[in-house]
């Protein structure tokens, strides 16, 4: 599972190439000819605005002998130009031109068919824009669901939506992409013993004994999970920097009158987010990551920083400050982890190691059924309910051969209206 | 390394300092390296002045006429940092609970290309080195990173002190799980 | 196709190991007892001059136990000596003796069945030493067929022959083996783009609109290829050296006797060769390459240069510097190519990128069937007629289990006597 | 065979998951909680001492997400703590606790059933312990059966027993397992040529023309292999050092009373061992090795040196510095044959070089039918007998589904008792 | 680094430079090694004099008794340039049409064990030291170099000038798919 | 560095040399460097005192709380060397029979950070360096190592000589198949 190229080859094909896959955060690209370039899995894409200011995106690749078409990170441009033989397309990703047309037109060639592949389908939820390189992919909302009722808590506080800031920071480790994603999912355990160290610099103490919060959950739908408590700036608290935690009390009021109670005290608490497959989050501290996978042993982790668009530019910049301090390759945070990652990968090696059953039954008999929460719901946010229903949807997708092979376990309880609060729209 | 951006490691007009000075700049910056490879963490960071800004950013691939260049303040960064910034980075090397620092990873720091020059405050002076940052740990983790820093060194009672470091890698996507280490 | 690692191993077995690859050109040996090793793809190989003056070829493996052989890249001498235990060979590969012979002796081991294995067909064509793994390919002259017609600009051009100057530069490029190969065999449009900047800092100016050469040609033939226009130094300029091009004018009448007023004109002029497999030359830049392959994402890359034996030194030298600055690592054309061989192949790394139909269709109905020229002719240089030839014949091979299976596509039209101009002898 | 990976994931599953593995000498766990790890194959293992002097082993991984446990090369503990979550195992491999251990005895959670899991068998033979990865594998002493009786003179001259002295040297090496393997199973022919400079730079002179020897011998048992001279101190002479040889004379009367006259004399004889499948030694340098595959084309080698327990400090100081200067990565021989082990894999890499058939015949007719020695005994030294003898075992072991599949070639002569020399244990 | 040629490298009766021109040279070289890393390719150029012989040979795998040695004039190299040669790579990089150095390669010069001597001409001196080159490009391309140089550097009214330099590299295959930098 | 031994290569009270004689002692080391590059071995052993030891510890992984370290004496060790064994290995890389290094092995010898201190010993110098070992061997073997020194260099009649050194590599595992080299 994490060390077979057979297993990963059928994960690029059946996992990631149709699924909703992180591209951009609508921020990056405020306007027309705005690009930049990303992943989805392996495949490299170029993400940009166009002139209606709708998105689209397509495959990095030149559709003439296949070269690499852009070789930056992001930019603004009127037309993508190829290297090798300067064929030229536009932000529509139509081909618009190339030296010696006329031979390419006395050979036959419909210019219509030779533009670039596009990304099948692209759609945003509140700012975040994903990508599905299947046509017969099930609609965003739908794939998302009622988890969109969580992540209101970070894209939605105040209507105003949200926004990057800083650049993208990029890294490779050396793990099987599924390890960090099963950790940001639902493994606040972990941060008791891995993280004593980051705590203690950055706060002067231990990590808050999580496991004996009454008052917390692990939910998830369709594999995407969320496990938290209720204490508002838990999370936020390990940047060290107490204007971060004003800000967060201080909106807290008019969050909860917008999403409720509840949910208000989810925006900066101890917790962790993961998106099937491969995104992940941490309200409060709002670093923003892609693990992006290389191999059954190896990802490219690309991490930036969301923050309220409405907030203080202070705020902001403290907030940039306090994802690299905690979590980038210089985080104290981070540094914890991948050591954890890599060898929790790297074991696999073993021949004999890796037909090892390893244990995930941490909170067997937590599920709620008397909650009015949306998804399936676990007391308890140490737990690895989460962990399960991840594998759960991992192997669902692996062993489908078309979309009606994919068992739906998970039905939507909300309503569509629940994620419009008002009539402002969210503006990201 | 300025990679486009108004260049700025290139020598332009520059004053050397004189031969006794640039020699006490160099053996400086050969102790500061010395006392990293020993992991005397409070050591050296006694050679940093309380206003220190320590700064390692984030290197992106831009086109040339992208005016923006390939990093820049209120960009992405490894290193951002205050004295009281480093200050926890060093507590967190030294706690007994850094796991991952348990065996210790080792370092080397070769500083080399050392140039220093006045500057417009008597007392400071800037200094152009080179590093090759290698590091090891446990096994077979073995992580290579050159750059370039420049530096402003302050003369204090105590001695020369880092008032300003800027590091400019090579590296876009960073080859390495991390950066447990300074530069 | 350049990213699978089971498509690799086929073209091993089926390309390389029964394709006539280049081993050495004669000027590299010219005495008893000269040798070089090179590689047949991943095979490393000795090629020796035996004292009957003939060329011999073994595989540089120790027949004992596997060691390699010899570690230099070439050299003089009487007998092969392993490092591991001894044993040492003759230079026509026979095991001449090893310390303890008696023991071998009295274990039955019979000396003749343990020399060198040779390759099994050697082979020159004017110069060029070529070898075949497969005892049953069909005979050089065969593959090579009405090819030579071309050939011969490059190695016959006053019945003195050709050498090589300087020794042999060797680099690596993370790029499958087909892509320069495929650019090499006809891709002249890739040079208006790409090789603007170097065109200008060796020229002065931009790269000559080959497009618009009403005479200008691709030809090919059993999977080699040459696209060329009739200007008779457009290659050779791009050296920045006006000897050379003086040089080539002043040959020129010359040569228009031997090999006629048409194939005259193509001494220097902008075109570019390959031989199937991986063989590639420039005529006019006088720079001579293998492709050798290392994987579907990797070649090493042996250059050379090539010039007529018959030149004044100061020439040689000049073709020398030329093919230095130009097409050798540190050459400002090879840079610009570089970059596009390795991303054209990097981009596979996408599951959903490798499935997209790249476009080959450049010059189709450009196909000259009134022409005395042989081979598979086509009218102008910018085209893409080559690299379907080329792909044509790889798909053949690939797909053949035996020489019988291989389709005969193209037929000789030309008699052996056609390649000897006169009486003398091409010496090399 | 050398280069495949197909057979390099059989030789894992059918060879070192089922072998005797050496996993450490008694005497690098003196005290209850000294631990070492070491890899069986590529699985990473820890071996400890227990608090009942007993050794046992563990896989290096914890049981709950697969994190590698311990990360040192060895030390003393009372227990293993994983540095992701916390959880902690005893000495024994047992959990003893983790954080919110309430939370998982609420899962269900039987602590019995996740401790660390066990190295199926772990035995020892004097002072060597071994261990075993199959519950079904048969004992060790029968695996080693009449081995023993050679092995005798490594580890058992007086009855006192062995030590390592000095730490474990690790190096990697790109070469097939093999390659050293048989290297060291009975392959002195190499030394004559491949150690010349060595042994003139420590000697001062060439390498003894062993193969005249007419005293000197091939001896293997179920694919172990020992070949050797009855010379007393040629190993031991290639260290340069006088007071090595004067102490292998000076006892070597004291062995003879116990081994007898024949055995006294391969203390430190022209000699090398490999027990198969991966453990190589050199009676007299004292150098003993592990060679750990790394896929096929690359190895891990630990080195060590081991002495006689009751030798005195000089001489226990000397040998360790003896085995520095010839056989560790800075050895003037080991880097000979650095040269051969990787070449005689890399040539490999070509298609038609790896179906070439090598020799492998010295010493066909040479086994000796009329003689007491336990096992296949074969005249002189120079010989390849251990080396079919080691891929007989191989193929062997590769083609069996189960042990029952696996021909029992070699039956033991000797009893038990003939391991059991008098009533003084061998304390290790 | 010799490698079997008339051990050139090697050193002999050798008279150092007094050690201020040492100084001087030691930072000249640095900051020659800046110029590179800022790109500023014209005032790189204009440290070289008209009558440069810039030369990089390939290297060949010899055995010891071949007497032609691992590298020579007239043989395989990656630079035997003029000052015209130098002039024609310059122009090509700095051309806006180099797509391949846009974005632009980040370079990286490390140089050490500067050693100068003098020669037979006045003015003239001979320095040797070593190098590590490490560029990289986009977001995976690291190539790393190592090797070694001999430098006739001039005095002229203008300050020092390389008037000839020797780059001698330890690889024979190159690892790099080219040398878009400089030594 | 240190890796919990003792903080061996740390700073502490340390009296730096006069500057003329910290010029001699990097000269030295860079022309010592100069002749390991050009495989003048015999030239290279005369800088080395009759009484040199050479020391190269292995390099183990301990948790910091184990007090033996990373290395220590009487552990594993790949040089441990008196002058007779600094001798062997010299005349083993002089044996034409040497076929592992014909062809030639290529090296490249970075030396950097020079620092130098008095000791207790007059005529005796503490000298730290750190180093880049790199080499290249047939078509495709380089190796790379990266190190602190800790020289004692002696004044005698004919210079300064190395009277003792250590060298501490950041690998544990070596990533190489040997060590054909000196340091
Ligand atoms: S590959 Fe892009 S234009 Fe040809
Ligand atoms: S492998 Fe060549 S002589 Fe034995
Ligand atoms: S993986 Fe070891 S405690 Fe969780
Ligand atoms: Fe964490
Ligand atoms: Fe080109
Ligand atoms: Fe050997």
């Amino acid at each position: 599972v994490y060390w077979d190229h057979q297993i990963y080859e059928q994960e690029l094909e059946k996992i990631f190439a149709r699924s909703w896959l992180f591209l951009a955060h609508e921020s990056q690209l405020p306007k027309a000819g705005d690009y930049l370039t990303t992943y989805m899995a392996e495949d490299n894409v170029i993400v940009v605005r166009q002139k209606d200011g709708s998105v689209k995106a397509f495959l990095n690749t030149c559709p003439h002998r296949g070269n690499k078409l852009n070789f930056t990170d992001a930019g603004n441009t009127r037309s993508f130009v190829c290297n090798y033989h300067g064929w030229s397309f536009g932000i529509d990703g139509a081909l618009r031109g190339m030296a010696g047309q006329e031979l390419f037109d006395a050979s036959g060639m419909k210019a219509g068919e030779h533009g670039l592949h596009p990304v099948a389908q692209v759609a945003s939820y509140k700012g975040l824009v994903f990508g599905n390189m299947d046509p017969d992919a099930p609609p965003l909302d739908e794939w998302l669901g009622d988890f969109r009722f969580y992540l209101d808590v970070m894209l939605d506080m105040d209507g105003q939506g949200t926004e990057f800031v800083g650049s993208c920071v990029k890294s490779v480790i050396n793990c099987n992409w599924k390890v960090p994603v099963e950790n940001f999912i639902g493994d606040i355990y972990h941060a008791l013993w891995t993280h004593d160290s980051a705590a203690r610099a950055m706060l002067g103490g231990p990590v808050a004994e999580v496991y004996r919060d009454p008052d917390s959950y692990h939910v998830n739908y369709n594999g995407h999970g969320w496990e938290f408590n209720l204490d508002v700036v838990g999370n936020a608290a390990t940047l060290g920097d107490k204007e971060i935690r004003k800000y967060l009390y201080g909106i807290q009021p008019a969050v909860a009158e917008r999403l409720g109670e509840f949910r208000s005290k989810m925006i900066g608490s101890i917790s962790s987010v993961s998106v099937f497959p491969n995104l992940s989050f941490l309200p409060g501290q709002n670093t923003f990551r892609v693990w992006h996978p290389r191999g059954p042993g190896k990802i490219e982790l690309h991490t930036w920083t969301i923050v309220n668009r409405s907030a203080p530019q202070d705020i902001k910049d403290r907030w940039l400050k306090g994802t690299m301090m905690t979590f980038s390759p210089s985080g104290v945070f981070e540094m914890d982890d991948g050591e954890n990652f890599e060898f929790s990968t790297r074991t696999n090696a073993g021949f004999v190691t890796r037909q090892q059953e390893l244990y995930m039954g941490l909170g067997l008999g937590t599920r709620l059924t008397d909650t009015d929460l949306p998804g399936n719901v676990y007391r308890n946010q140490v737990n690895e309910a989460n962990h399960r229903a991840f594998y759960q949807r991992w192997a669902d997708l692996l062993s489908a051969r078309s979309w009606k092979d994919v068992p739906k376990r998970d039905k939507a309880a909300l309503r569509e209206s629940a994620f419009n609060y008002d009539d402002r729209k969210v503006s990201a | 390394m300025n990679v486009n951006v108004k260049g700025e490691f290139a020598p332009a007009a520059e004053q050397h300092v004189d031969r006794d000075t640039a020699n006490r700049i160099e053996q400086f910056l050969f102790r500061e390296a010395r006392l990293l490879d020993s992991e005397a963490w409070e050591a050296w960071l006694a050679l940093m002045t309380p206003d220190i800004h320590y700064w390692m950013p984030a290197i992106e691939n831009r086109r040339r006429a992208d005016r923006i260049g390939a990093y820049g303040p209120g960009r992405g960064a490894y290193f951002d940092d205050t004295y009281l910034d480093l200050q926890r980075r060093v507590a967190r090397f030294m706690q007994p609970s850094a796991w991952a620092e348990d065996p210790p990873t080792r370092h080397v720091h070769v500083i080399s290309n050392v140039e220093a020059c006045r500057t417009e405050v008597e007392g400071e002076y800037l200094a152009h080195s080179v590093f090759v940052n290698y590091r090891s740990r446990g096994e077979a983790d073995n992580d290579l990173l050159l750059g370039r820093r420049e530096d402003i060194l302050r003369e204090t009672e105590d001695g020369l002190r880092v008032a300003r470091r800027k590091i400019v890698i090579t590296q876009s996507l960073l080859m390495s799980k991390n950066l447990n280490t300074f530069f």
